[in-house]
This record gives structure tokens, sequence and C-alpha cells, in this order.
């Protein structure tokens, strides 16, 4: 088959987006923003999600090389295993740009580019926290701080990273202990649930640090429900920095978050005309990424878009 | 210990092939078997005999390694055996038909008589050989089906057919059939016989078992009695008599009884009356042709037939079992329209199959649901049979059909196959039918019991009921019927008053007559 | 007493209880229970209240189950339930009325009954293999969750909302106690009335079922519809747990779970006899195996581990097979070829 | 409703002597095929470059490892069991690879210690089922946790494979006439499948596993070889599985303790839409084959529309799903 490529002309770009899927409030922000700054920027947009499944994505960007898009962006579901698809894609001459997690390959001629955020470093971010303001954190002054850990999926990137940033953080201040880690699979009730027999299984927790907002939330209610204040009998430190996490954060039942932004829309569309155009990127672009404590999200909560 | 009570048959041709010696086995509440001996020998026919529930078929499945033995020994040409599965067996050279028919109603005709077996050919297996293999054991039943076609689209007959020519196709020293008569006609059961005769001459040791007495005496040369789990003794049949041989299986004399004493009907088409059922032109593409049939209050209609000729599925439209393509119902007059057993059964009809363990028993649920069943699905869920009428509607039919066990919490799976096809006789009867279409319902039922149904049929009618009677045994639908309908070739081709006139070898004539005229039809099956 | 070892009951009950014994070795507060705020708070508490939604699925899963079929879509329907509760009061003009809750709940529920009626209509009217036909809702339905949410988490704040799986009446968790009302009601359902013995045998011999006059499609659509209401009710309760609906992982593999619970209650999948006080012990064990995880401090590495190696031991302990062959005696009887 | 079974049937039967299969076994996967042709016709009228007959050979290409797990479940579903182990098995088989090859071992062996792990787990499952009476399901989800369980034993982490044997397979290219290719894991499948083919349909071991699945009880009494059968199923379904989990290995490049997370569902689908009856009994492997490919039709359809948002796609699929068997039921009712 060899019919003309649909989109030549120079003035529409296609690109091939390969979403991981919509398994979280965070990830559906993120398809949003790249759907709609693909129609402001004028760019038309393959969409295709994977359903978390590493399979799935290898199809839909094969099928993109089959119908010879412009330029393919995905969001790996895992890091490793995309040699192949990418090198069929270098083949047909079709850029590709990584977003939000980075692909494992020696070969870098693969990708043009990665942009997204650093697992490791939100980690480390929420660990350096807590380094900081360790002593408050002890809230039961007995001199050593107590950490329950709520894990992500386990195997899941953001998990394994999260987990290694702050417990290279931690390793500063001694007193810092993780007494207990358990997945939450990412979600408000795996939160609750694995947080309530923290509470029945553990003494004295001072601090709760959650892979994700959601997950935190969920700690929340067990807290309240065990007749304890988060926040203040418990604090608690969360990563994402999606809404209900803010204004959860804004009411002053977590302590801290760490932002992790899914508007990669922009960023992306700007990439990827230019590497459309032949223009060089860097190879590493890092969102905008900041973080929140109590007093930042009563200020930032009023203008937030998701 | 258990003393051969009569005299042990004279020259014993050569040793037994099979010996099996103190036999015991239990199941949680009963004792199937109690201590039993018993021997084959090779070049004969032997009859195992007794009631329903005495234990023949546990006898069976002890032998050939379906069940474990709880004690005592089994002897196979001479070396001990104790057979782990019915695999086992086989591979010694023991060949069974068991009760029910136990074949892949999935797979080909030929596929179920040769499975294990199969012919190959380069490492494959070679389907045309296996099918003309197929085709030349069925020759030699007389079955002229199509190999190559799915079981489960033949009658049970058939399929009882094509389970003795599997065990047939085995070469084995011994064969074992358990009730393989039960559903067919004289003129296959001859044809089997005559097999089962040559098998003898080779010096097969063949074990029988049969509630026909006729039938055991003609072929059998010797039998054994059981009696509730128990040897009453070993006969040869040349010196027996059936009363005698009724007398050790039932412990007490069985009375007699030639001519039931059933009124029929005053009789002759009354114009006026208004038949119970009036049927016109009944028909079923593929399965019925246009059938015409009027049946009154209280009679007894006998339908008689060969193998396929139509008798089961006359008997399935009636009910709604499946639908009529074309032909009208007039339940008292009034036009009904049966599209499922549902709608028959609120008009008061009443219909039991001949394929008990697929379309009767529901072999999970206890004597007293089974029972119940029907009355119970009649009633609606939210009205279930209270349980006063219910212990009272169940011992009332396990006494009055003599169910064994008598516990109404027996699971139906765990009954002889006779005392299943009392519980669902029982079935039918508690809804209190108007009409009651009965398939082969002495299928498996031992002499005593025969008596008793025909007795209780006929006892049904004299009170008002209607019943169409199907069964093989010519001469009990001639013993119990008002009137005979003749079926050939899925078509009535007969129907006339039960009189004097009406012989066995009169119905038979007019098939093979009918079947002169008649024979074109069946090619377009 | 050789009686009761052979009742799967026995065994199911025994596992849990040794469950139970293994967590109060590890943790000895384990069952200390404590009245905190007016209400019980304690391990067996949360796992009474975590276990109503399982129980309730795995209920209307085993008369699923009963007719020799199987109802994957319930995860998917439970979602609906959320997604359908949790917009709808997100988006009334009252929030945070009672009102509101009891309109949205009618409507969820409502929701649920349609989606029975869908699965059942594809199973007994058109005869599509129960699998396939609930593996359809299961997919769609899901999607269905989320083109209501939007794709979004919505969090309502709804004190009577919160009240259905988190809240207490009398000390007790309300979720457990609808869904022993659910138990109870369908226990008298199935065995004070007629209906059990009538969903035994459609699963048994859905043939002589037929020709003894059952209506066994009505009761096949039933048993969907009810599995499905069930599934709502426990959807609804997930959703309240947490005061928002999650499209994407309500009721996650909770078709798996409710199965499982279905089958250590001594339900065989190929339908037929069932056990509701089984699976009551079956939910309840699941249940107690996911709180045991956290509460014994698996770590996250090894919970498939932990869990496999407890299914096993279950499984084991259930076959009386095993058991025999444990306490290395000849093997009973082949029973089974009794079926001949 | 083809044959009488009339005793005194007249000779015109032995002509059906000749004719071996009743056509009605063919009909769900004729209807199948003719709804796949449908499909790609709709395909190709909507999107451009669905026709490309490469389309269709990248169905076998992505859908390789699914093909070859459809064959083991055929075998277990058609015996009336149910593997739910094998999406697991999958993943630790790409486990295993990644994780010794790493280790430096070469690749014959590497692929030897998987194909003999699954084959074990299998053979441990079927012994389980059949042996001790329990039920496949709880059976099979127990070795579903458990392989997933020794995943993350071997390593939360994915781990890349870079040794050459695999990825020369996993990049190879086998040309077809025309421009068109394949890959190495398609020429694999496709010989899995006939081998499958050619037991279940052609050997004494194939008919045992239909007569298992039609009554296990009759087949016990026939005398066949129940136990072997039944534990010989999960055997192949575990072979199946290790094997699949190669070319997903291949396929990735990688191994990963959440690869092929709820695959046993696709599998199990797959066969199923085949037109083989969860029950046991009936079926034919070449139906699981077109539930393959009907599965990635679904995909691809989806994948070429690319407006749909990750909520339209699930409930695309569930559509498509459904408008297929409901067609599929129509097609084949007429049998009863
Ligand atoms: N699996 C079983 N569990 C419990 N009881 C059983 C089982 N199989 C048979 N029985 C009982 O053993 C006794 C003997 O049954 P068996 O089937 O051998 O009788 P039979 O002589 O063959 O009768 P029939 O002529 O009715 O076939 C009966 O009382 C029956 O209920
Ligand atoms: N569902 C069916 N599909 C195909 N053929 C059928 C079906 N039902 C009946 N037949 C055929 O119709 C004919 C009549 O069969 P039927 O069972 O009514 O015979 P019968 O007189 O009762 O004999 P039998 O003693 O074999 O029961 C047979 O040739 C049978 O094979
Ligand atoms: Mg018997
Ligand atoms: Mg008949």
């Amino acid at each position: 088959g060899d019919k003309p490529k649909p989109s030549a002309s120079s003035d529409s770009i296609t690109m091939g987006f390969a979403q991981v899927g919509a398994e979280s409030g965070w990830r559906t922000a993120n398809t949003k923003s790249i759907q709609e700054t693909a129609k402001t920027a004028g760019i038309e947009l393959k969409f295709s999600d994977a359903q978390q499944k590493q399979e799935n994505q290898i199809k839909s960007i094969r099928s993109f090389i089959q119908q010879k898009v412009d330029v393919i962006a995905f969001s790996p579901v895992v890091e490793t295993g995309w040699d192949t698809v990418l090198m069929e894609a270098k083949r047909a001459n079709i850029p590709v740009v990584l977003t939000d997690r980075a692909v494992d390959s020696k070969d870098t001629s693969l990708y043009k580019t990665f942009l997204g955020s650093d697992f490791v470093v939100e980690g480390k971010k929420a660990g350096e926290w807590l380094v900081k303001e360790g002593d408050a954190a002890d809230v039961n002054k007995d001199g050593s701080i107590k950490v329950v850990e709520l894990q992500g999926t386990t195997g899941a990137a953001p998990a394994i990273d999260r987990k290694k940033g702050f417990e290279d953080a931690m390793k500063a201040n001694p007193k810092i202990t993780i007494a207990a880690s358990q997945t939450g699979d990412f979600t408000r009730d795996g939160g609750k649930k694995v947080m309530e027999s923290f509470l029945k299984s553990q003494k004295n927790i001072d601090v709760v640090f959650a892979h994700n907002d959601d997950m935190g939330l969920g700690a929340i209610e067990a807290i309240e429900a065990a007749g304890l204040k988060p926040g203040k009998d418990i604090q608690i430190i969360s990563i994402d920095a999606v809404k209900d996490g803010m204004t959860a954060l804004a009411a002053g039942k977590i302590n801290y978050i760490v932002e992790c932004n899914p508007l990669l829309g922009p960023q992306l569309m700007d990439l990827a005309k230019k590497v459309v155009a032949g223009e060089s990127v860097p190879a590493r672009v890092l969102t905008e990424e900041t973080t929140f404590d109590q007093a930042a999200a009563k200020a930032a909560l009023p203008s937030r878009q998701y | 210990m258990t003393q051969v009570t009569t005299s042990i048959p004279p020259p014993a041709v050569g040793t037994p092939v099979v010996e099996m010696r103190g036999i015991s086995i239990s199941f949680p509440g009963v004792k199937a078997l109690a201590d039993v001996d018993f021997r084959l020998l090779p070049g004969e026919v032997h009859a195992l005999m007794g009631e329903n529930g005495a234990g023949k078929s546990t006898l069976i499945k002890a032998l050939t390694g379906v069940y474990t033995i709880d004690e005592g020994t089994v002897t196979v040409a001479g070396t001990d055996h104790r057979f782990a599965s019915p695999a086992d067996s086989q591979a010694a050279g023991i060949s069974t038909v068991y009760q029910e028919v136990n074949l892949c109603t999935n797979l080909t005709v030929a596929e179920n008589m040769l499975l294990g077996r199969e012919p190959h050919r380069f490492g494959r297996i070679d389907v045309k050989a296996m099918n003309r293999r197929a085709r030349s054991i069925l020759d030699r039943l007389g079955l002229s089906i199509d190999p190559g076609s799915s079981l489960g689209e033949h009658s049970i007959a058939i399929q009882q057919l094509v389970a003795i020519g599997r065990a047939l196709d085995i070469d084995a020293r011994v064969l074992i059939l358990d009730e393989p008569t039960s559903s067919l006609d004289a003129d296959e059961v001859a044809k089997l016989f005559a097999v089962m005769g040559d098998l003898r001459d080779q010096g097969v040791a063949i074990l029988f078992v049969s509630h026909f007495l006729d039938q055991v005496f003609e072929i059998s040369d010797r039998m054994t009695v059981l009696r509730n789990g128990k040897l009453v003794g070993e006969y040869l049949t040349r010196d027996t008599t059936q009363l005698a041989l009724v007398e050790a299986m039932i412990g007490r004399e069985l009375e007699t009884l030639d001519r039931l004493e059933h009124q029929a009907p005053t009789a002759a088409p009354d114009e006026a009356r208004v038949p119970l059922l009036q049927v016109l032109g009944l028909s079923r593409k593929g399965s019925l042709q246009a059938v015409d049939l009027e049946i009154y209050d209280g009679e007894v209609i006998g339908v008689a037939g060969l193998l396929g000729s139509g008798r089961t599925e006359l008997a399935r439209l009636l009910f709604g079992a499946d639908t009529a393509d074309a032909g009208t119902i007039d339940v008292r007059g009034s036009r009904r329209r049966f599209r499922t057993p549902r709608g028959a059964i609120g008009a008061k009809i009443a219909f039991s199959s001949e394929n008990r363990r697929a379309e009767g028993v529901v072999e999970d649920l206890t004597i007293a649901d089974n029972m119940l069943l029907t009355l119970q699905a009649a009633r609606g869920w939210l009205r279930p049979v209270p349980q006063r009428t219910r212990d009272r509607l169940v011992t009332e039919y396990i006494k009055a059909l003599d169910i064994r066990p008598p516990d109404p919490s027996a699971l139906m799976r765990n009954l002889s196959g006779g005392n299943q096809q009392k519980v669902l006789l029982a079935r039918w009867l508690i809804t209190q039918p108007e009409l009651l279409i009965l398939d082969e319902p002495t299928r498996g039922i031992d002499i005593g019991a025969k008596t008793q149904i025909q007795q209780l049929v006929a006892k049904l009618a004299d009170e008002g009921m209607s019943v169409v009677f199907i069964s093989t045994e010519l001469e009990e639908v001639l013993r119990l019927s008002d009137r005979v309908v003749v079926m050939r070739d899925r078509a009535k081709i007969a129907d006339r008053f039960n009189d004097e006139s009406v012989t066995v070898a009169g119905i038979l004539a007019t098939i093979a007559a009918g079947g002169a005229d008649t024979k074109e039809e069946d090619s377009d099956a | 007493m050789r009686e009761l070892l052979r009742r799967p009951l026995f065994w199911s009950t025994l596992a849990l209880l040794l469950l139970i014994a293994l967590n109060t070795a590890v943790t000895p507060s384990f069952l200390s229970v404590r009245l905190q705020d007016g209400h019980l708070y304690g391990s067996l508490i949360d796992i009474l209240r975590n276990g109503a939604p399982v129980l309730l699925v795995a209920l209307g899963m085993t008369l699923v189950i009963a007719t020799r079929g199987i109802d994957l879509s319930v995860g998917a329907v439970a979602a609906i339930a959320g997604a359908v509760a949790c917009v709808y009061i997100a988006g009334s003009d009252r929030p945070a009325a009672t009102s509101t809750v009891v309109s949205a709940v009618a409507l969820a529920v409502g929701v649920c009954i349609l989606l029975g009626l869908w699965n059942g209509f594809l199973v007994s009217v058109f005869g599509i293999q129960p699998i396939i036909a609930t593996l359809v809702l299961m997919t769609a339905g899901r999607g269905l969750a989320m083109l209501i949410t939007d794709g979004q988490i919505t969090t309502v704040v709804n004190p009577a909302f919160k009240v259905l799986g988190a809240g207490f009446v009398a000390t007790l968790p309300v979720a457990i106690l609808i869904a022993l009302a659910v138990f109870a009601v369908t226990a008298v359902l199935a065995r004070r009335t007629a209906l059990g013995m009538l969903i035994e045998s459609v699963g048994i011999n859905p043939e002589a079922s037929r020709l003894a006059g059952v209506r066994a499609r009505t009761i096949t659509w039933t048993v969907y519809v009810f599995c499905a209401f069930c599934a709502g009710v426990a959807g609804l309760m997930i959703a309240s747990n947490t005061s928002a609906a999650d499209a994407n992982n309500a009721g996650l593999w909770i078709e798996l779970d409710a199965i499982l619970a279905v089958v250590i209650g001594g339900t065989s999948l190929a339908g037929g006899k069932f056990s509701l006080l089984g699976t009551l012990v079956g939910a309840m064990f699941i249940q107690t195996l996911a709180t045991t995880i956290p509460t014994i401090g698996i770590p996250a590495e090894a919970n498939y581990l932990f869990k496999a190696v407890v299914v096993i031991a279950v499984c084991l302990l259930q076959s009386p097979r095993a058991r025999a062959a444990f306490r290395s005696r000849r093997p009973v009887s082949t029973v089974k070829a009794g079926a001949a | 409703m083809t044959t009488s079974t009339s005793v005194t049937a007249s000779p015109t039967f032995l002509d059906r002597v000749r004719t071996y299969s009743p056509p009605r076994r063919y009909l769900p996967v004729a209807a199948t095929v003719a709804l796949l042709i449908g499909m790609f016709g709709a395909g190709s009228l909507r999107y451009q470059g669905f026709a490309d007959p490469q389309v269709v050979l990248n169905l076998f290409v992505d859908n390789a490892f699914l093909l070859v797990l459809g064959v083991g479940m055929t075998f277990v579903i058609l015996t009336g069991g149910i593997d739910l182990s094998v999406g697991s098995v999958v993943a630790l088989s790409t486990m295993i690879a990644a994780s010794t090859l790493q280790a430096g071992w070469p690749a014959p062996v590497t692929i030897i210690a998987v194909l003999v792990s699954g084959t074990l787990l299998g053979t441990l499952m079927g012994l389980v089922i059949h042996y001790f009476e329990v039920q496949p399901f709880i059976a099979s989800l127990a070795v579903m946790f458990l392989a997933r369980g020794l995943c993350y034993l071997i390593s939360v982490e994915s781990i890349p494979i870079r040794e050459g044997t695999f990825t020369a397979f996993a990049q190879g290219s086998v040309p077809l006439p025309g421009g068109y290719h394949v890959t190495p894991s398609v020429v694999v499948a496709v010989v899995v499948f006939a081998i499958g083919a050619w037991v279940l349909h052609m050997t004494r071991f194939g008919r045992t596993v239909y007569a298992v699945g039609g009554s296990e009880s009759s087949a016990h009494l026939m005398g066949l070889r129940v136990a072997f059968v039944k534990v010989g199923v999960y055997t192949i379904s575990g072979l199946c599985s290790a094997l699949a989990g190669l070319l997903f290995a291949a396929y990735t490049l990688s191994g990963y303790s959440l690869h092929a997370v709820g695959m046993e569902l696709d599998a199990i689908a797959a066969v199923v839409i085949g037109g083989t009856l969860l029950t046991g009994g009936r079926g034919l492997l070449l139906g699981t084959m077109f539930g393959v490919l009907l599965l990635g039709t679904i995909q691809t359809f989806i994948s070429f529309d690319g407006t749909l948002s990750s909520w339209w796609t699930k409930i695309s699929i569930g559509t498509l799903l459904l408008i297929f068997v409901v067609i599929q039921r129509l097609l084949t009712r007429r049998q009863n």
C-alpha cells in the first residue's frame, strides 16, 4: 500500500499520541490538556488509550506508523522494551517525543526528547521537607519520627522512584524511620484500608508518606475515623497536587504536597512542532513543578485548573 | 461363608474367568453389597438378577474398577486384580456397558464407538477407516445410521445400541451388559441376542442384566440372584422356572396378573362427548408427520411402534417439549397452543421422558425435592409446598411405589436406576394430571415394581385419568390399553380398540404392512 | 463429628479462624474492640465494614453461579452505581441534603437493575454464554462509569451519603448491617420459599427442569438482576466509604474476590447446590486476608505470594482427597463415578 | 436433523457415511469469518490505509503471543476447565528470561529454563485439579497469584533484554511476497497453532479431550485416560503460556512483573468468541485463531479511529464485542 501521506502538507501536523490509560484523575487531566492544546495549536491528534498495557501501546504506535503520522508522542507504561517499535518509527522517519515517563534504552537516537517530571526528584522533595521540618513532625515528641508509607501500585515506575527518592533524602535525619510500607494501589479506597490497619498494628505513627494525593485522602478518612486529627496528630505528605489534595492541604489536613504537573499539553505541542520542522530540541525537558505547604496551597487554590 | 444354595452347575466349562469372593461395598448409610460371591465361566451367558436396588450395578462397578471394594477379592483369568479404574479392567479384557448410557453426546457415533482405539494412519486418526469400522459393527446390530452423525441427535434407544456396539468392538474375554435391552424393541433384542450367541460360541463370558424374564430365560445359561445386597443363590437356567426365580428375587410369591382388572370407559365413541384432548394434524418437520388423535377421559392409549417410529416425538409435541410446526390441540374443546411444558402442565398434562438421565433426574437434589419439583414449579416459588403436605406426599409415594432407600433426603444420584424411574413417576402423579403421558415408564424397573406400576395406571384410569402409554414391550401395551395407536416412520398408521382381536403378532404385521406402503418416505428424513 | 468434617463450611470456617489466629499472634491487639466516638472500633470491625461490599457481590454471584452462570460485570456495575450517585449528588442543587442522597441511591440502584436486566436478557433470552455476555458489560461498563464522571474522581461532601459505607448505627457499621440484611432476606427467600430449590434444579439439569415446568428462563434472568442489584449496593458502599466515585478503581477485581468467596464457601462453579452461609464465611475470609497483609506487615512485593500460599492451603484443606492423601490413607472410593 | 435413526432405514443413508463432519461444527467459525470480513470491509470504507494487507499481517505480528496462549486455553476449555494463570505465567516467563539473560545465561539455556518452569507450573496445577479435585478456577487462581508473586520476588522493576539472540529475533523480519513482512514470532505462533490443531483434531489425545469435555464420568467409564488428558491439557497450557511469555519478552524486549495483567481474559474471550463452549466438549482450534484476530481487529479499528477518548474506547470495545456475539449467535442459532 503506497498511499500518499495523509498530512503531507506542511501547514497541518498529525500527531499520534499513545496514552497509558485513564487510570487516575491525574491522567485524565493530562489527556485533557493534550487534547485541548492540540486543538488550539492546530495539530491533528490521533489519540489512543492503551488501558495500562504495554502491548496495546506498542500496537498503537505501530498503527500510527502504518498511518504515517508526522510525529509520535507517548507516555510509556513501563520504561523498558521500546527498542523494536521505536526502531520501526525511526526507519519510517517519524520523530518520537516521550512524555511523563522515560524509556530505558541505550540508543538515545530513537527519540528526540523526553518531556516530563522526575519521580525520584519528587520523592526526594518530599523527603527533604520531612528532614527540614522533622522535629515539628515528631508529633508525640518521643525523639523518633515514625513514618508509614502508602506505596503506589507495586512495580509501577512512579512508585519505585518516589520510594527511592524519599528514602535517599530521609537518610539525612537518622531519627526518621519507615515503620511500615504497603501498597495502596494509588487509590483512595486502597489508601484508606491500608491506613486503617496501620493504625491498628503500629503505635505512635507520626507521618504518612503517600505516593499520591488519592491515597493521602484515603488515609485522612482512616485517621479521622480513629478519632485523630490528620495534619496535627499525624502529619501527611503526598505527591501530585490534584484539586482534592490541594483543598485538603489548604484545610490543614495534609501538611505538604509535591506537585506533579499533568498539564503537559502546551510544552508538548511546542516540542512537536519544532521536531517536525527539524529544529533541534534539548534531550530532556523538565516540566515546571513546585511544592506546596499549607500557606501556599491557600494562595494557589483559587487559580488551580485541575 | 455364604453358601451357594442350589446345586453347583455341573461340569464347569473350564475354570471361571471371573471370580469374585466375599465382596462388600458400603456407601454412607447403605450397605450395597454384603459378602457376595460371584463367578463367571467362559462361554456362558450369565444373568445377574435382582430387584431394583439389589446391588447388580454395584457388583458390576466393583468388578470393573469404578468403585473400590471394601472387602473381598477379584480374580480374572486366574490372577488377582484390584482394578483402580475402568481402563484397567478394560485392559484385562473386560468390556462393559453400564446401565445408563455413558457416551459423549458431543461426539459422532463412530467416535463414541472407537474412542481410545481409533485406527491410525501416518500418525493421525484415520477418519475414513474409523467410520468404516463403526459402520460394520452397526451393521452387525442391524443399525443403519450414519457413523459420522452426532450421537446427541439420536434417541436413547439408538444411543444404547451404540454403547453396545462400542463394547462389542473391544476384543474381550468378558462382556458385561447392564440392562442393555431396556429400551430396545423385540427386533433389536433378537439381533443383539444373535450377536451374543456368536460371542458365547467363541468362548466369551457374558454377564447380562435385565428385568425382562422372557429375555433372561431365552438367552442365559446360568443366573445369580441378589437381594438387598446379599447373594441369594446361583441357578442353572434350564433347571429354574420364572416363578421360582421371581420368588428368589423378591423373597416372596408374586401375585400373578394376566389381564388387568381395568374397566375400559364405556367405550364406543358417543359422538356427543367432548374429548379431553383432540389433536388434528399435529406435525413437526423431520420428526413427525401429521397425526390426528382423540383422547377421552379415563382412557388408556397404548402407542406401539419400532425404534425411531416417532412415538417419543408425538409425546413431546403433545406436551410442548418441542413446538409443533402445524396442527392444533384442543383441550376439552378449547384451542391450546403449548410452546413450553409449562403450558401443558397448566392444562393438567404430564409427561415422563424416556431419557431419564438427561431429561428427568435432577441428580444433586434429594428424592423429596425431585418428587415435588413439578408441583412446586406449578405453584410458583413464593408458595412452597407446606412441610406437612410435603412429608405426607413423599412418604405416601415412597411407600406406594416401594422406593428404596425409603429416605426422602437421599440424593437422587445415589439411587439405583429403577428407583430413579419410580421417583420420576411420583413427580408426575403428585400433580394429579388429567392426562399422563408415559414414555417408557417401566424402563429398568423390576418385575415386581412393573406390575405395581401397571396396576397403578389401571387404577388411575378407573378414577378418570387418561393415560398415553408408550412402551417397547408390546405385551405390556396390549395388557394395559383401551386403544392402541400404531406408529411407523414418524407417522400414525393405525388406531384401533384393544379387543380380543388385537395381538402382538397382529400389530407387528400392521407395522410390516405399513412399512410396505411408506417405504419411500423415510429417505427424506 | 465425621459428618461435620465432610462439610466444606467447616473447613472454610477453620481457615478463617486460623487466619484470625495468625493475626492475633503477630498483632495481639488484633482482637481488641473499643468504643470510639460512640461506635465500635477495631480491626474486626474494619473487616466487617470493608467486607460488606465483597459479601454483597458474592451473594449475588452465588445465585448466578448456582444457575451455572458467572457474572464478570459486577465490578463495572459497582463503579457505575458509585458514579451515578456521586455525579447526581455533586450536580444537584442541594448537594449536602439527605433527600438528595435518597434520590441518588434510588437512581443508582435503578440503573443497576437495568444493567442486570440487560445481562440476564443476553444470557437467558439470547443464549449467549454467560462469561462473554457479561464480559461485554465488564468492558463497556467501566467506560460508561468514566463517561458519567468525565474521567475524574467525583468527590461529594454529604454526611448522609457517608453513612452507607462508613457510618454506624447502634455502634455497628451500617455497611455490614445492610449486607447482613440482604443476606438474611436472600437466605429466607432461598430457603423458606422454593426459590433456592428451583434455582438449584435449573443449575443442575436445565433440560429436566424445563420439562418439569420450572420457569428456567425467568429464574436465570432474575438472578442476574439480583446480582446487579447487589453489585450496585456494593458500589454505593465503596463510593460512600471514601465519599468519592472513582470510575477506574471502584470495584476493580471484585468479581475475582466474589467468585473466590463463593468457591471457598463450598459452592461449585459447575452450578447446582449453593451455600449462602458458606459465601458469608468465604467473603469474610477474603476480607480478613486482605487486612492481614498490612497488619502483619507482609512487604508489598510478597502480597501475591502470601495470597497464593493461603489460597492453595485453603483449597487443599477443603479437598477431601487431599486430606485423605496427607493422612496417607487409601483415597475414598471414586464417589464421583456414582453419577454414572 | 440430517440423519434418521430408523432401523428399517433404506440404504440411501449409506451415502451419508461418506460425509464425515456435519457442517454445523463449522457454523460458529464460519460466522466468525464472515463477521471478520464484514468488519474489514467497514474499516476500509471508513479509514484510509485500513485495507492494506500489512494491517492484516500486523494483526498476527501484534497478537502472536495471544494466539499461542489461545491454543493452550482451547485445550483446557474443551475439557470443561479454565486456566486463569496464563497472564501471570506470561509475566513470570518474561521475568525469568530477562533476569537470566541479564545474569549472562546463553539464550538457549534461558529458553529451556522458561519453557520448563512454565510447563512444571501447568503440570502441578493439573495434578492438583485432577487428583485433589480442586476446582480449576481456584487452582488456577492460586497459580496466578503464585506466578505474579514470583515475578516480584525476582524484581519489582522492569528488566531490559539486550541479549543478541533475543534482539535479533525481536527485530527480525520475515519478508513475504509483495513487499509485506511478518516477524519471526508470527512464524512461531503459526507453527504452534498447526501443531495444536494436529494434536487436537488428528490424534487420540485430542479426541479424548473432547470426550472429557462432553462428559468426564462417561469418559472415565469408557476406560479413557482421563487423568492423563486432564493433567495434560494444563501442562500444554503451561507450556503455551511459557512460550507466549518468550514471544512477549521478545515483543517488548523486557521482563516486567506487571506485564500481561488480565491477559487471561483476552485468551478466554478469544477462545469463547471462536465458538468454543465454556462448558467443554465443543469447539475448534481454528475458531480460536479467528477469535484472536477479531479481538485484534477491534483494537485496530479503534486505533485507526484515533478520536476516541479513553472511556469511549472501552465502550466501543464492549459494543463491538456485543454486536459480534449477537450476530454470531443469530447465525448459529438455527442449529437448535
Ligand atoms: N454412589 C452411591 N452412593 C450411595 N448409595 C448408592 C450409590 N450407588 C448405589 N447406591 C445404593 O446401592 C444400592 C444398590 O444399587 P444398584 O445400583 O447396584 O442397584 P441395581 O441392582 O443395579 O438396581 P436397578 O435394577 O434399579 O438398576 C441402592 O440402594 C442404591 O441406592
Ligand atoms: N431433536 C431431534 N433432532 C433430530 N432428529 C430427531 C429429534 N428428535 C427425534 N428425532 C428423530 O425423529 C425420529 C423419531 O424419534 P422418536 O424418538 O420419536 O422415536 P421413538 O418411536 O420414540 O423411538 P425410540 O424407541 O428410539 O425412542 C427418530 O428418527 C429420531 O432420530
Ligand atoms: Mg442397576
Ligand atoms: Mg422413544
